[in-house]
């Protein structure tokens, strides 16, 4: 017979609002082999805690249950305080009648009645329990990051300042990402360029980090302190190692006027190009769409004009296999364009403002660009379409964001500050210019934040209109913007000379296809969800993998540091130990009964199941049968829902404990 | 069309104002039909949709209405073809409100006492051209191409709106009007107002709001350099073509205080030096024009604002 | 009334009369954010004294009574402008039309007569008649609302291009929309229908 | 969802088969969220979709479930990378099985709550319930764990020559022969 003990927490009032928690202890307590049952304001506060470690000691406790809230909550704290009492953590478990149960009904006889029945099925669950020991696998101490933006940099660098080795891949050609191609930052108005290179130069120079750029991810193996991960570098067509960085290919290249994505089209860049000039690395790679030697197999001048004879047509895309023990996924956000989206996609564009074929309508980075002293107007603002000075700049926020018909619903969080910062830079570059502003709310907490924009107000003289627009349209070289101002409840129309839109904040193109490939999960915007969203915010819910800036949701510069220097200090903390516990949730196999059908080893995602050959003494093969590795097992236990002969079990969740409970409905 | 295949055939809804101060409309879409061996049988005793004023006040009647007209047209072979913008919309919406609505849908059953038809396609006379009859088809049947009319399309409000209801085409930048002009050989010009509102059934109740919202369409058109302008809802054609007159006179002689009076200044959107009379062409007109229908059986002559000036100075009268 | 001091309680907000429009309009009107991107692009706005963005917020504080004694609703032209562009799908069209539908049930407090009476008048043309009859529609329209002179040079004209038409004929098939008529009165007393 | 209980003279007996990472963080989601839906639904927790037996399903009608709800994360999304897959395909098969035999199929139900749909959880139970609800209690499968006991008694009735001797399955074995 079993010695139970049951605690059930009234959680403050939470869920002895609408549960008799007095009922539930005492109908726990009736059920054969609970040996003890009772309820507790708090449980898990010290008090509680120390009320069950001296329960199990005075009762002799052989099980615990404690009736609170969802075990993804406070299973741990429980577990450790039945460890501490002696008894094996792993007997420990919770009935989850808060979230499940309190806070989703209002019948008090029937939630009543749930919660019993709850703690009933938990009992068997508790009953048929075994104990079990943590796994403990190695570490391996060497991190990759995926994304060499703000985020991907930091926390390389942190890591790598650690003294661990740290691979980090680039997809583009250069590392830098969106905050190089900005002009001023909020809201110090420092260069972003002058704060940002230096620490490219000092990823390409620290001897603990390894680029990887134009590269990507191809395949992730393995688990927490153990990946395997298949890198992919993406044929440069220059050879790495022998190239000077002269530049002399890109001035001799015959094809010039590609549009440079850098400056987000508005600049001209040749077919063999560096994004910008000062990317790291300083190697260019050929654009083979663009490059007539790919198209039409005739020129070839990069080649003769290169000296160290870097330039190779031959180049393949390479493969290669790094082990890590943990990822940092930092691979940040794109805009949305307004542009007419391909039918079925759920994201709609903007015809009210011509789909994005009107040129003189830009978004806010189109506008970071021509702020930018090394942008294609060399810092001037010139309006696209004819190059003239845009006397009347409106600019338009919460396009795409806060629009759940547009299909995204979210705050971009960062275009008030960089609207306000807008307005700015161009009463600075044209002082007989205004600036409009058409907004919704101004949503700027964060240190000097709403002071910043205040001064856009209040001394750059820029016109804030509370409302939104309906329409524009070209009206000769103006574009008419047809808005409200919802204050003064009238229609408000301006013929403007450039239009600004602060559009939404959106994950990277293929954001989900990374995400399946390293097991993270991701919103339906394909953000990267966080395991906890208050206390595990840098962690995923995949262990060893972290997550730093706006791949996770929009964010700012100084917010992406803060949380790429967190996910640095994570991987730091894993990398403190040489071995790492985990769950012993794993699947073992009944080598008696079985057959070597091997049914578990096709469903397995995780590759864990092995052949394991049973030899007599003689050393003569007498059968072949499953063998799991309980490292590599991650404990679904599809393999033993697939079993034919029932010889594979998972560790926690045993058919015994799963029909004790069914029987105990 | 392949050979084999059957020829398009459709039943008809023209609705009230084809039957009156429409009535052109409805003329040169037979003829235009016609022309290109397309059948059209009328839904024998169709009634009034109730247009904007019953949905206006009375969302159910509305819905009865167009349920009762949608029975009706079942007993008739072939997709249910629409001239009318306002008719079509609200039949289109009728369908769309009921298959969500399952209350709604009750309550309409109720009221017309029988089953709601919800599946019969409704189909607009420009969607059955651009797409069911074909573009490329169409181009080939052209006998008289409108070579050299610049034309100014204009949708409205209702052809399109609202997104997912009338599935005619993308709801702010819609094409199938330039499609079919530029397969008939005319030129649609690029302009500013194809989608504002001409002040549709206020032209009773408040003649005014139509006077203003009507002239900034008919401004934009001449800054767009449009001959004329082509529509596709009689309520629009009514707005441009009988009032074009009272219009330049509002707005045209910039010391009238005629309506300044009643609604103040915003009505005066400084004159236009440009004046030019812009006739008004239902597009079943222009595309029969095109396939070398008569003139004298298209309704010109019910037109206020006369087209055949311009027709003759384009050589195509 | 505009300027009037709004006291705010659970007696003078009638949340009751907003739930009746969203019933009727199948639209919520809490979602609205107060964009102001509806009364950006109605072609009615600069006719309506609450513009349409304020018609909405008027709702959300339970003051619909504000709103019909007012002409805003009776402005609206159903070009669903609103609807279309709303970035956070309120269908604003419907909520007219929901208000619009509640101020003719409550025989109309507004000041719009004009427009009423318009709409009443092609809706007893529908029931008389089956279809439309313009000539009809137009001359009552000027005998009731006293404009007898409105559009004097217009009929004629009209008549003579064979866009008016003098006499009407009845659809033969009348009884059925009078029984359509009758159903939905039916239905509103017994209270199956809003 | 809110305001008064209704009193109903059938309260059906719901079981939910979810996976622990979305369907049972979902309804945590519905619960942090203080959504409202029937108490009538008893959750057991699963690491996956993919370790869930069609056996369960069965015991659980025994046990006198009148519903059964499976559910999982949604297809791609899943923690163990493609154990929800592989309960989709086992479930399609069994779900035909059980057709054959002639259980109801809308008293098992099959669905997708990831973590983030708290407002799903609560409708696919609340749909569930109600239907079930509507269809009444089910008997059947309570009443084959009896029959289950008879079969077993009577394979002892078998006489010592093999001979069958209960006319039922004499006939039922004649018919295969």
């Amino acid at each position: 017979m079993s010695r139970i003990g049951v605690f059930v927490c009234h959680c403050g009032e939470n869920i002895s609002r609408t549960v008799d928690v007095e009922q539930v202890a005492k109908a726990a307590g009736e059920i054969p082999g609970v040996a003890f049952s009772c309820d507790y304001k708090y449980m898990c506060s010290d008090p509680g805690q120390t009320l069950l470690k001296k329960a199990v000691a005075e009762h002799k406790l052989d099980g615990v249950l404690v009736a609170a809230c969802s075990p993804r909550m406070h299973e741990k704290t429980f577990r450790k305080a039945a460890e501490a009492a002696g008894l094996n953590p792993y007997l420990c478990e919770m009935a989850n009648i808060r979230e499940h149960c309190s806070w989703v009904h209002e019948d008090r006889d029937m939630a009543t009645a749930k919660a019993k029945d709850i703690v009933k099925l938990m009992v068997e669950r508790v009953r048929k329990g075994k104990s079990l020991a943590p796994i403990t696998v190695p570490v391996t101490k060497r991190a990759l990051v995926i994304g060499g933006g703000i985020a991907g940099i930091q926390a390389a660098l942190d890591i790598a300042d650690a003294g661990h080795k740290v691979v980090l891949v680039e997809r583009e050609p250069s590392i830098g990402g969106h905050m190089a191609q900005l002009s001023e930052t909020f809201p110090t108005l420092d260069c972003s360029q002058c704060i940002m290179t230096p620490k490219m130069v000092d990823v390409a120079n620290h001897p603990n980090i390894t680029l990887f750029t134009y590269s990507e991810i191809e395949k992730v193996d393995g688990y927490i302190g153990n990946f395997q991960v298949t890198v992919k570098h993406k044929a440069r067509s220059v050879d790495e190692s022998k190239c000077t960085g002269c530049g002399i290919c890109m001035t001799k290249c015959p094809k010039k006027k590609i549009p440079n994505e850098f400056d987000q089209g508005h600049g001209m860049r040749p077919a063999i190009y560096v994004p910008f000039p000062q990317a790291v690395p300083n190697t260019p790679v050929i654009d083979r769409e663009n490059c007539t030697m790919f198209q039409s197999g005739k020129c070839g001048v990069c080649a003769k004009v290169c000296g160290p004879g870097a330039v190779d047509y031959e180049q393949q895309d390479t493969f290669t296999v790094e082990d890590v023990g943990a990822i940092v996924v930092a691979t940040g956000f794109k805009l949305y364009t307004i542009d007419r989206k391909p039918e079925g996609s759920p994201i709609q564009g903007y015809g009210e403002f011509g789909y994005g074929t009107i040129p003189d309508i830009i978004d806010g980075m189109t506008f970071e660009r021509l702020a930018s002293a090394s942008g294609p107007t060399g810092g001037k603002i010139l309006r696209p379409s004819d190059g003239k000075e845009p006397k009347q700049v409106v600019f338009i926020q919460c396009v795409g964001s806060r629009a759940r018909e547009k299909g995204i619903s979210y705050c971009s969080k960062v275009c008030c500050m960089y609207t306000a910062k807008h307005t700015m830079l161009y009463h600075h570059k044209v002082h007989d210019g205004q600036a409009y502003v058409f907004f919704m709310d101004a949503r700027t907490p964060g240190k000097g934040y709403d002071e910043f924009w205040r001064r856009a107000v209040e001394e750059e003289e820029a016109v804030y209109i509370r409302g939104m627009v309906s329409r524009m349209y070209q009206r000769g070289d103006k574009i008419v913007v047809m808005g409200s101002d919802i204050q003064v409840g009238v229609q408000v129309e301006i013929e403007a000379d450039l239009v600004v839109l602060a559009t939404a904040v959106q994950p990277q193109d293929g954001a989900d296809l990374l995400a399946q490939k390293l097991g993270i999960s991701y919103d339906k915007y394909n953000f990267y969800s966080e395991a906890h969203a208050k206390l595990k915010p840098v962690e995923c819910a995949t262990a060893g993998i972290y997550l730093a800036g706006a791949c996770q949701g929009p964010k700012d510069i100084p917010d992406t540091v803060s949380q790429a220097s967190a996910a640095a200090a994570k991987v730091m903390t894993l990398f403190a130990k040489d071995k790492l516990e985990r769950d012993p949730v794993v699947a073992k196999v009944n080598e008696k009964y079985c057959v070597g059908c091997f049914a578990c080893k096709k469903v397995c995602a995780y590759g864990a199941i092995e052949e394991k050959e049973i030899r007599d003494r003689q050393g003569n093969l007498v059968k072949k049968v499953a063998y799991v590795n309980p490292g590599v097992c991650g404990g679904c236990g599809t393999c033993q829902a697939t079993c034919p002969s029932k010889s594979i079990e998972l560790d926690g969740y045993t058919d015994e404990q799963i029909m004790a409970m069914i029987e105990a409905l | 069309m392949t050979p084999g295949k059957k020829r398009l055939s459709y039943s008809y809804y023209p609705g009230c104002s084809l039957h009156a101060s429409g009535r052109e409309y409805d003329i040169s879409t037979r003829a235009l039909f016609k022309a290109l061996n397309v059948g059209l049988k009328e839904v024998p005793d169709w009634f009034c949709c109730g247009a904007t004023p019953a949905h206006n006040v009375d969302e159910l009647l509305s819905l009865s209405l167009c349920a009762k007209n949608l029975s009706l047209a079942e007993e008739v072979e072939g997709d249910l073809a629409v001239a009318c913008a306002a008719c079509f919309s609200r039949l289109k919406t009728t369908q769309h409100h009921l298959k969500e609505d399952d209350t709604k849908r009750k309550q309409v059953e109720v009221a017309i006492d029988g089953p709601a038809a919800l599946n019969k396609p409704v189909k607009h006379i420009l969607e059955i051209l651009a797409r069911e009859y074909g573009l490329a088809k169409l181009e080939e049947s052209v006998k008289k191409p409108l070579m050299g009319l610049k034309v100014a399309p204009y949708y409205g409000c209702l052809l399109t709106r609202p997104p997912g209801v009338p599935e005619l085409d993308d709801c702010e930048d819609p094409s199938i009007m330039e499609d079919v002009l530029r397969a008939l050989g005319a030129e649609p010009v690029k302009w500013s107002h194809r989608m504002e509102c001409c002040g549709a059934n206020f032209t009773l109740s408040r003649p005014g709001v139509v006077l203003k919202l009507s002239n900034a369409i008919l401004e934009s058109a001449r800054i767009a350099g449009a001959d004329c302008i082509m529509v596709a809802c009689p309520l629009c054609h009514g707005n441009l073509d009988i009032r074009q007159k009272e219009i330049k006179e509002a707005f045209g002689a910039p010391d009238s205080t005629l309506f300044g009076n009643i609604f103040g200044s915003e009505l005066h959107g400084g004159s236009a030096p440009d004046q030019r009379d812009l006739p008004i062409f239902y597009v079943t007109q222009l595309a029969a024009l095109a396939m070398g229908v008569a003139s004298e059986s298209l309704g010109f002559e019910s037109v206020i604002t006369d087209p055949k000036p311009l027709l003759r100075d384009k050589q195509l009268l | 009334m505009k300027n009037k001091l709004m006291h705010l309680s659970n007696e003078t907000m009638n949340i009751g009369f907003v739930k009746k429009v969203e019933a009727l309009s199948g639209s919520s009107v809490r979602r609205c954010f107060q964009c102001g991107k509806c009364s950006a692009g109605c072609p009615m706005s600069t006719f309506m004294e609450h513009p349409p963005n304020r018609v909405v917020r008027l709702l959300q504080l339970g003051q619909g009574q504000r709103i019909l004694a007012g002409r805003s609703i009776w402005y609206c032209a159903s070009c669903e402008t609103c609807t279309t562009r709303c970035p956070n799908k309120v269908d604003l069209a419907a909520i007219m039309d929901a208000l619009r539908k509640l101020s003719w049930d409550a025989d109309g407090p507004s000041k719009e007569s004009y427009v009423q009476l318009a709409n009443r008048l092609f809706i007893e043309n529908i029931r008389t008649y089956g279809r439309q009859y313009e000539l009809r529609l137009g001359a009552a329209f000027n005998m009731k609302s006293g404009q007898f002179l409105k559009d004097l040079m217009l009929g004629p004209k009209l008549i003579s291009k064979g866009k008016l038409k003098m006499f009407h004929s009845k659809n033969k098939n009348i009884a059925e929309i009078e029984g359509i008529f009758k159903r939905i009165e039916e239905m509103r007393k017994k209270g199956e229908a809003l | 969802m809110h305001g008064e209980h209704i009193k109903h003279d059938f309260e059906p007996k719901i079981v939910a088969f979810v996976c622990t990472w979305c369907t049972y963080a979902g309804a945590d989601l519905a619960g942090t969220s203080r959504m409202q839906y029937p108490p009538n639904v008893r959750v057991l927790k699963f690491p996956c979709t993919g370790r869930i037996d069609p056996v369960f399903i069965l015991r659980a009608f025994q046990k006198g479930a009148d519903g059964v709800l499976v559910s999982g994360c949604h297809p791609g999304d899943c923690h163990y990378m493609a154990g929800n897959f592989h309960a989709r395909r086992r479930f399609a098969a069994f779900r035909a099985l059980l057709d054959f035999v002639g259980v109801d199929l809308n008293r098992l139900q099959f669905s997708w709550v990831s973590a983030a749909e708290g407002g799903k959880w609560v409708d696919v139970v609340t749909e569930l319930t109600e239907r079930v609800r509507a269809m009444g209690p089910m008997p059947e499968f309570k009443e084959l764990e009896h029959e289950e006991q008879w079969s077993t008694f009577a394979e002892a009735t078998v006489d010592k020559s093999g001979a069958i001797n209960t006319p039922e399955l004499k006939e039922a074995y004649d018919s295969i022969g």
